[in-house]
């Protein structure tokens, strides 16, 4: 049987050996042409969490579309090329080492997980590659100081206060219980939370974390029982949208809380009533709803005609991650006079001003947004149709808290 | 003085009590056969006495030390080896492997010998493989060492079995039906096999058996049992002609029978 | 009265919901006993409420969470043990089957909520609909991936079964996936708000100020499980094709001996265990609302434990076993916290499963309900 | 078709075809590595040089020379140039260390066992709590750790923690199985599933009451162990910056590091899988997984066989773990999933159950589709779909290919099928195991 | 009397295991005949072959003038060919009632299968006692008797049985061989494996010796009863 299976084995190397060849004069012919520059984007595009890896994705991909004109004006072939981290670590690591390895790519978007991120943005260190983060909220990202790693999003430990912040003074609530998702992301908001409520001398009635997606009953009924102002849950609308439904069907009240993670159209489709029943639902975020950006609406627009699907989280965060990037390798490719090296594009986008989707974007010595703005939007929909209808009721400018100490 | 000595063993599997009051005596050096109908507790017995089940009541000694609550494999330590009803090897192991497995209480190498490979396990290695396959030849097998148990013919199975009990070197070598399947031809060798065994080796042979050739042909002493007691035992003449055994089991045709054969 | 016991009406109708009842009344009783008696004995930890007085308040609740979606693990769980009581292996991608039958359910109601007659319809016909085709749609579904994934492999060791149904499980998880990015770009399915599924039975409860409120949804989703389960139970133990399926699983050779078409047999078996998963995807998604291509892993996961725990193959036990699990876990999950004063809290509630597994499976290595070993040697 | 290749075999691996084929691979593989560092094909042709090697007849010297002179020398030269080499080894000894140690549980001792990602994870985390600093921020919140905190300990340390790791995971091995053993078969499976699982809920929970594990934040950074002293690393660099084209980078060399590293833990595991095989208690494992009542008569403890397979098995992921905390310096508890343990074992069953050469190649197999060819793959599609190709006959432009298409999304698919393909047409596995052929027993024939 | 099952040159195969190399053998109408030899001689396999749970990979199988060489286990027993299986096949968990109504599973008439019943428990008294067992419970002979019993609820033209005295006690392999007998009076074929050839010879017609997968010797019963080799081997007498 081995025997076999060997000589099938040599057989087919052997093909791939002619292969190889082929490939090597492809790939000299194609060096000869326009000079070629990639950006990679690394997220989660199978598996269970790949709702939002594609939507990185995808905003990367429209962005490069819509926005690489400059780059290939300047005679650049500017390609896309995504990676999928399956949303674990080894993959993420492996592949880091694989994009870093292409010295085509000068910048990169990703990823969704900070469990991912972290390491693999060690990688990126190392090799001087910059990249840009649309989704991780985990303060580590940025606090190890790398040159490397930016994000356009806000910080765990400024968005969880801010949203306290909103429900102790703007509702006066007396009691909260926390429920999170038991993600980096989730937990960690959570955790900003509690300890911001209990300086406030807020009642935690609970704290919860919970992988569960489907069924919320155990969770909901002490939580009912102990009868919160405010519930506030860290996590991905998702999940969420499932829980505020269970929650107000079995007769909870209150108001919902939550952060940037339930900014989707999406929820209001799983939520329903839930969301403007009882005390209603508001969420904290770093972008206005679409209403109050013209360029978002576009945005919306034409990602569902690419895409046939209106964008998911992360999805805008991800155009203006690339948007970064691709303004970063203009200016870094204008001041060098040729295609720039990875050390020049990664000083660039520390330096870059970009007009966002949401906001001008800047970075701070570590990579952070300097100052953010952050909103509190009620939730008005219902349903996917009318998201539109949102308020911005609230809102706060918060900086950096940088490396911390 | 008797080598195994069981008193009032009984064993139940919930309402039912497959052996009842079992009290049996083995002499050293004997080869003694059970015999019964299906269903009677033969192999229940046998299990009892190797620790596979744990009987409710009663005593079981083996050279004057108690077996009730030990673990088969401590059981086999103390020197009882067994075949079974139905084949049992390790279709996928090669033969000398198989009764080097017999071997397992008899070798003495631990982990740091086996993963430095020291001069003792290298020693110890060759010696129980050149047992292995003195054994092989020994119950009649040549040239089969390197292959798969399950690759051998019925026969053949049947005799690594053997050899695989004896490499453990027992005092009191357990046979469950060791001849079912064999032709007459076959259990004839078998029966000569028994004989050396006992006659060179000096171990004790229990047997279960169904070939009245057999039984009468090779023990010394029978006992029969049916719904789990022993209702009679004595010499292959004495139960040939016991009343209630005929009833029980032979019937009276096959007696019959067995005289015109011979 | 013995004629009574062999009459069909008691044996196919009554026995088995009495047994039902006996067994959801048993552990919902049991483990509300040692909530009670561990409140008393936890009293004095917990400072700043009444232990006693806060546990009594939710039990009702937490019997009913329990119980709704322990019936929603015992309709997975008979799917598995089905197919293992007759080929003896572990049919990974049933839970994809439990997956695409709530899917399919639920895209019909999203469906004739887009033709806009979702509202004009009768909501029990609905739901009556959506089980219908989830059945046989997620039936069908089985029977392929047996014929395709399984049976080639016949005689073959027991782990290569296995590892094709792993194969098989991603492969639908992500051909669902493709096919419906493709129809709708996305794949989060939503059940459509409908009907008074999520109002209340308020029942009043003696002793008790509040009235306990049952969820409409959760009456539904326990009848529609008992029904399944009791004509489950016809079909395997009143019917000649049930008889066979027995015999197959007991002795195949012998079974095709007797006449019976063993291969078609096999795909009856899948095709029965299928239509179970494909309604309890349906009952599962009447209480989750969303569901996405990912969705049948724990809930999967869940009942095949309950299988194990009720002594896998044996379908009795993978009721029992479904009830056992959903309730501890709602025990579990709502009581911890509360109990340790937050230290620990519902994210133990699989370990509270795993142990209690673990702990049974010591005890009775075959399960609650299995067949003790070591019978025959 | 099958006397064609059997016969083609044979032509090949008599005289002097082999050491001509293997040196053809050697060196086109090598150059074309070398000339053009991110092909896929050259990478597979060098990576598949080991695999020929070992099927080759070919004198055991020159054997060892040219498996040495790709270890030692070529490899880590060609994985400087492109690092993600060596990464790809590196996850390959990962996953055949586990691969192996998983081989003893369940091919040696025919105990399935779902949760044995559980015991890398006691190894990854012993070294990730100890070499972090992780245990002077017991009392802290997770994500709200003080920047400043010191290391607990020296990171030299590691060399110790490899050994403790093994320790540690042997002990929880035996942990789980002593409460186990009575269950059997399916039960076991579903047993060491949950274990599994506790194990990684433990590891997302016990940040609270005291944070030791920083719950779903994960722990970083954990210290990697020192490398050699700036006088030999000025050797190395010397010698290699001609080859390389630039001299190397610390970076780099803590890849060549790892590398090696991995290279002698997998060297050590392969010695200790094939030396406990071919002895008693190997013997004993394949005795219990044959039929355990037989086993337990020839007087084989079946307890502490195999409370032994669970250790030995376990202690491979110990050592594994506390080498992959310290490589990658974070570990999460989505390292540990359900989904992982299922991957072991299908690199073990593809492989080929109880075939140590059967699992490495199943565990390189696996890791190789999955970061690389896969990947590769849906790159390339992805590059296709940027460009103005068109599929010659039917005349269709990738570009117009629907985004929900998209071949990167779907590589999970593709894995599905190559399992339920590969069971039915190669149900015993790529290597199957064969059992050792006994010199004495062939002398006597 | 025609040949009602003929096997022409038969080879079977278990995986790489080749089985049967060449088997050719008839039953006609109304006899008893029987396949003796060893263990692993191939008798089991032929019988296995000739129901169909192995196909033959050379060679033809046919019953009453047809072709059943690769027709399925199921269909052949439906064209009334009983085989009753080594080690008896008894379904353990089901009760002697409903092992009984399975070995009727092709027949839709609960009226048939009743009186086919009834016809098995004139044959076995014993096991109409036993109606609400579980066959599991039954003893060693109690199965045997069951197995045929079973075999018999399709009213087979022929019934192969498959060691119907192994493992039995010496009292109980006379009631069985009474039985067959008693059948064979009355107009079942039977086509018989035994070990004890001397049982199986002594109450069939003719009979056919196996070794190593082929058949070496055949003819009346009587005369193979004399033969020597057959004495030697088979019947124990030196």
């Amino acid at each position: 049987m081995n025997k076999r299976l060997l000589a099938l084995l040599s057989v087919l190397v052997i093909a791939s050996m002619a292969l190889a060849a082929c490939g090597t004069t492809a790939a000299t012919e194609e060096a000869a042409g326009a000079v070629t520059i990639k950006i990679a984007t690394q997220s989660p595009l199978s598996g269970g969490q790949s709702l939002l890896g594609v939507a990185i994705k995808q905003g990367a991909e429209l962005a490069l579309e819509q926005l690489g004109g400059d780059l290939t004006g300047m005679g650049y072939d500017v390609q896309l090329a995504p990676y999928d981290d399956q949303a674990t670590p080894d993959v993420g690591v492996a592949n880091a080492k694989n994009i870093v390895a292409d010295t085509d790519i000068l910048c990169g978007v990703g990823h969704l997980n900070s469990g991912v991120m972290i390491p693999s943005s060690e990688e990126y260190h190392t090799a001087g590659l910059a990249f840009v983060s649309p989704a991780n909220t985990n303060p580590v990202v940025t606090t190890r100081g790398y040159l490397e790693v930016n994000r356009v999003v806000g910080r765990d430990d400024v968005q969880a206060p801010a949203a306290e912040e909103y429900a102790f003074t703007t509702l006066g609530a007396k009691s909260v219980y926390i429920i999170h998702d038991k993600t980096a992301y989730g937990q960690g908001v959570a955790e900003f939370f509690k300890a911001a409520a209990e300086e406030d001398g807020m009642e935690v009635l609970g704290f919860e974390g919970t992988e569960e997606t489907a069924n919320f009953d155990a969770i909901v009924t002490p939580l009912i029982a102990s009868n919160p102002d405010v519930v506030f849950f860290a996590g991905i609308y998702n999940q969420a949208g499932v829980f505020f439904k269970q929650a107000r069907d079995a007769g909870y009240e209150g108001t919902f809380l939550g952060t940037d993670g339930m900014d989707s159209s999406d929820l209001a489709d799983i939520a329903g009533d839930a969301l403007t029943s009882g005390g209603g639902m508001a969420y904290t975020t770093v972008a206005g709803p679409v209403s109050a950006y013209p360029k978002a609406a576009k945005f919306v627009e034409d990602y569902t005609a690419k895409f046939g699907a209106a964008p998911e989280a992360y999805a805008a965060q991800g155009y203006d991650s690339m948007g970064v990037c691709l303004a970063a390798i203009m200016a870094a490719a204008e001041a060098a006079g040729g295609k720039p090296t990875r050390a020049q594009v990664a000083e660039a986008v520390r330096a870059v001003s970009y007009d966002g989707l949401t906001s001008t974007i800047t970075f701070d010595e570590i990579g952070d947004l300097p100052t953010a703005k952050y909103f509190i939007i009620k939730v008005n929909a219902t349903s996917k149709d009318t998201w539109s209808t949102n308020e911005i009721i609230d809102s706060f400018d918060l900086p950096s808290p940088g490396k911390g100490e | 003085m008797s080598l195994l000595q069981t008193t009032n063993v009984v064993k139940r599997f919930g309402g039912l009590i497959a052996v009842n009051k079992m009290t049996f005596s083995l002499d050293e050096g004997r080869i003694v056969s059970i015999i019964g109908p299906n269903g009677a507790g033969k192999t229940t017995f046998f299990n009892s006495l190797t620790g596979i089940y744990k009987p409710e009541e009663g005593q079981i000694q083996f050279k004057n030390h108690s077996l009730i609550g030990l673990r088969p494999d401590q059981v086999a330590a103390t020197g009882i080896a067994r075949t079974f009803q139905n084949i049992r090897l390790f279709g996928s192991m090669t033969v000398i492997e198989n009764i080097m497995v017999g071997m397992h209480i008899r070798l003495k190498q631990n982990p740091i010998d086996i993963l430095f490979r020291t001069r003792h396990f290298n020693a110890e290695e060759l010696e129980a493989e050149q047992r292995a396959s003195e054994w092989m030849e020994y119950v009649g097998l040549k040239n089969v060492g390197n292959e798969l148990a399950r690759n051998l013919p019925y026969g053949g199975q049947r005799r690594i079995e053997i050899a695989r009990a004896l490499a453990a070197n027992p005092t009191l070598l357990l046979l469950d039906e060791p001849t079912a399947g064999m032709n007459p031809n076959e259990s004839e060798d078998a029966i000569k096999l028994f004989r050396r065994i006992r006659d060179d080796k000096g171990i004790t042979i229990l047997m279960i058996e169904h070939d009245m050739r057999v039984v009468m042909g090779i023990s010394e002493y029978i006992s029969v049992m049916d719904y789990g007691e022993k209702i009679a035992e004595g010499t292959p003449q004495e139960i040939r002609s016991n009343q209630r055994v005929i009833e029980a089991y032979l019937g009276r045709g096959a007696a019959v029978a067995h005289e015109q054969k011979h | 009265m013995k004629q009574f016991a062999a009459s069909p009406v008691y044996k196919f109708f009554l026995f088995p919901i009495g047994q039902i009842i006996m067994f959801a009344l048993g552990s919902s009783v049991g483990l509300s006993l040692i909530t009670v008696l561990l409140a008393y004995v936890f009293k004095f930890n917990v400072t700043n409420f009444d232990l006693v007085e806060r546990s009594l308040l939710i039990l009702p609740q937490v019997v009913i969470n329990g119980l709704t979606i322990g019936f929603v693990y015992s309709t997975i769980a008979l799917g598995y043990t089905m197919v293992y009581g007759v080929l003896e292996f572990i049919n990974f991608a049933h839970s994809e089957i439990f997956m695409v039958g709530g899917i399919v359910g639920v895209q019909l109601i999203a469906y004739f909520e887009h033709l806009g007659i979702l509202a004009t319809l009768n909501q029990y016909l609905v739901i009556a609909l959506a089980i219908i085709l989830a059945i046989i749609i997620s039936g069908s579904l089985a029977v392929t991936v047996e014929r395709v994934a399984y049976k080639p492999l016949r005689g073959a060791p027991k782990l290569v079964p296995l590892i094709s149904a792993i194969g098989m499980s991603f492969f639908l998880q992500d051909a669902v996936r493709l096919i419906l990015s493709l129809t709708t770009g996305e794949f989060n399915v939503i059940l459509p708000q409908f009907g008074t599924f999520d109002e209340f039975l308020l029942v009043a409860l003696p002793g008790m100020a509040d009235p306990l409120r049952i969820q409409i949804k959760s009456v539904i989703i326990v009848g529609i499980a008992v029904l399944m389960l009791v004509v489950l139970n016809f079909l395997v133990n009143g019917t000649k094709v049930g008889k066979a399926i027995r015999a197959v699983a007991q002795d195949r050779p012998s079974a095709s001996l007797m006449g019976i078409n063993v291969s078609q047999i096999i795909s009856i078996t899948f095709l029965v265990g299928g239509a179970l998963g494909g309604a309890a995807g349906v009952l599962f998604a009447l209480k989750a609302t969303k569901l996405d291509p990912f969705v049948g892993f724990f809930p999967g996961l869940k009942a095949f434990t309950s299988a194990v725990l009720g002594g896998i193959g044996n379908l009795t036990g993978a009721l029992l076993g479904g009830l056992v699990l959903g309730l501890l876990e709602s025990f579990a999950a709502s009581y911890l916290s509360i109990f340790t004063n937050g230290a620990f809290g519902a994210e133990y509630k699989d370990i509270f499963a795993f142990a209690i597994l673990i702990v049974v499976l010591i005890f009775r290595p075959s399960g609650l309900l299995g067949e003790t070993v070591g019978q025959k040697a | 078709m099958k006397t064609l290749f059997s016969d083609l075999y044979k032509k090949l691996n008599t005289g002097f075809w082999p050491i001509l084929i293997v040196f053809a691979f050697l060196v086109v593989g090598s150059i074309s590595v070398y000339l053009s560092p991110r092909s896929l094909s050259a990478f597979l042709i060098l990576i598949t040089t080991p695999l020929i090697l070992y099927f080759m007849k070919i004198n055991m010297k020159i054997k060892i020379f040219i498996g040495l002179l790709l270890i030692i020398v070529i490899l880590p030269v060609l994985g400087i140039r492109n690092i993600f080499y060596l990464e790809v080894i590196f996850q390959m000894a990962v996953f055949a260390a586990l691969a192996l140690g998983l081989n003893i549980v369940v091919g040696m001792a025919g105990l399935l066992d779902l949760g044995y990602v559980a015991f890398y994870a006691v190894g990854a985390y012993a070294w990730a709590i100890f070499g972090s600093k992780q245990m002077s921020l017991l009392h802290s919140i997770p994500g709200a750790a003080p920047a400043n905190a010191p290391f607990f300990l020296d990171p030299r340390w590691f060399w110790l923690f490899i050994f403790l790791g093994v320790g540690l995971a042997a002990f929880t091995g035996i942990l789980l199985g002593l409460p186990v053993l009575r269950v059997k078969g399916d039960y076991l499976a579903i047993v060491t599933l949950g274990f599994g699982e506790v194990v990684r809920v433990l590891a997302l929970n016990l940040d609270k009451p005291i944070n030791l594990t920083n719950g779903p934040q994960g722990i970083t950074p954990i210290q990697r162990p020192p490398l050699p002293p700036e006088a030999v690393m000025q050797v190395f660099r010397n010698l290699l910056t001609p080859l390389v084209g630039h001299p190397p980078t610390d970076a780099e060399f803590y890849n060549v590091f790892f590398y090696f590293l991995a290279l002698v833990i997998i060297a050590i595991a392969i010695l200790v899988a094939t030396r406990l095989e071919d002895s008693r208690i190997g013997r004993a494992w394949t005795a219990i997984r044959e039929d355990e009542t037989a086993a337990i008569a020839m007087g084989i403890p079946l307890v502490k066989m195999k409370l032994a397979a669970f250790a030995a098995g376990a202690s491979f992921a110990g050592a594994v773990g506390a080498l992959y905390a310290a490589n990658r310096t974070f570990v999460s508890p989505e390292t540990f999933s359900f989904l992982q343990s299922i991957g072991v074992l299908t690199m073990v069953i593809l492989g080929g159950l109880g075939s140590i050469p059967g699992v490495i190649f199943g565990a390189a197999a696996v890791v190789l589709l999955n970061i690389q060819v896969l990947q590769n793959f849906s790159l390339y599609l992805s590059e296709l779909r940027q460009s103005d190709a068109v599929i010659p006959i039917i005349n269709f432009a990738w570009k117009n290919l629907s985004n929900q298409l998209d071949p990167a999304k779907y590589q999970k698919l593709v894995f599905g099928i190559i399992l339920v393909l590969m069971m039915i047409f190669r149900p015993s596995g790529l290597i199957p195991a064969e059992r050792r052929k006994r010199e004495l027993v062939e002398d006597k024939e | 009397m025609g040949k009602l099952l003929e096997l022409n040159n038969v080879h079977s195969y278990y995986g790489h295991i080749h089985a049967l190399k060449g088997i050719s053998l008839h039953v006609d109408e109304g006899e008893i005949v029987t396949l003796i030899g060893s263990n692993g001689a191939g008798k089991s396999s032929t019988l296995r072959t000739i129901s169909g749970i192995i196909h033959a990979r050379e060679g033809k199988v046919s019953f009453d003038g047809k072709d059943i060489t690769h027709i399925e286990p199921h269909n052949v027993v439906n064209m009334g060919l009983g085989h009753v299986p080594e080690g008896r096949g008894i379904f353990p968990k089901l009760t002697v009632q409903e092992n009984l109504e399975m070995g009727a599973y092709t027949i839709n008439d609960p009226k048939a299968i009743k009186e086919r019943i009834e016809l098995v428990f004139e044959l076995f008294p014993r096991l109409k006692e036993r109606i609400l067992q579980f066959g599991g419970t039954l003893s060693g002979g109690e199965q045997q008797m069951l197995a045929i019993g079973r075999g018999l609820m399709l009213n087979p033209r022929i019934l192969m049985l498959d060691e119907p005295s192994m493992g039995l006690a010496p009292v109980l392999v006379d009631l069985i061989f009474d039985t067959i007998k008693k059948l064979n009076d009355k107009g079942t074929t039977i086509l018989l494996v035994e070990q004890n050839a001397l049982m199986a010879l002594s109450i069939a017609h003719r009979g056919y010796v196996l070794q190593t997968g082929g058949i070496v010797l055949t003819d009346d019963a009587a005369k193979l009863k004399q033969n020597e080799m057959v004495q030697k081997t088979y019947l124990g007498i030196e």
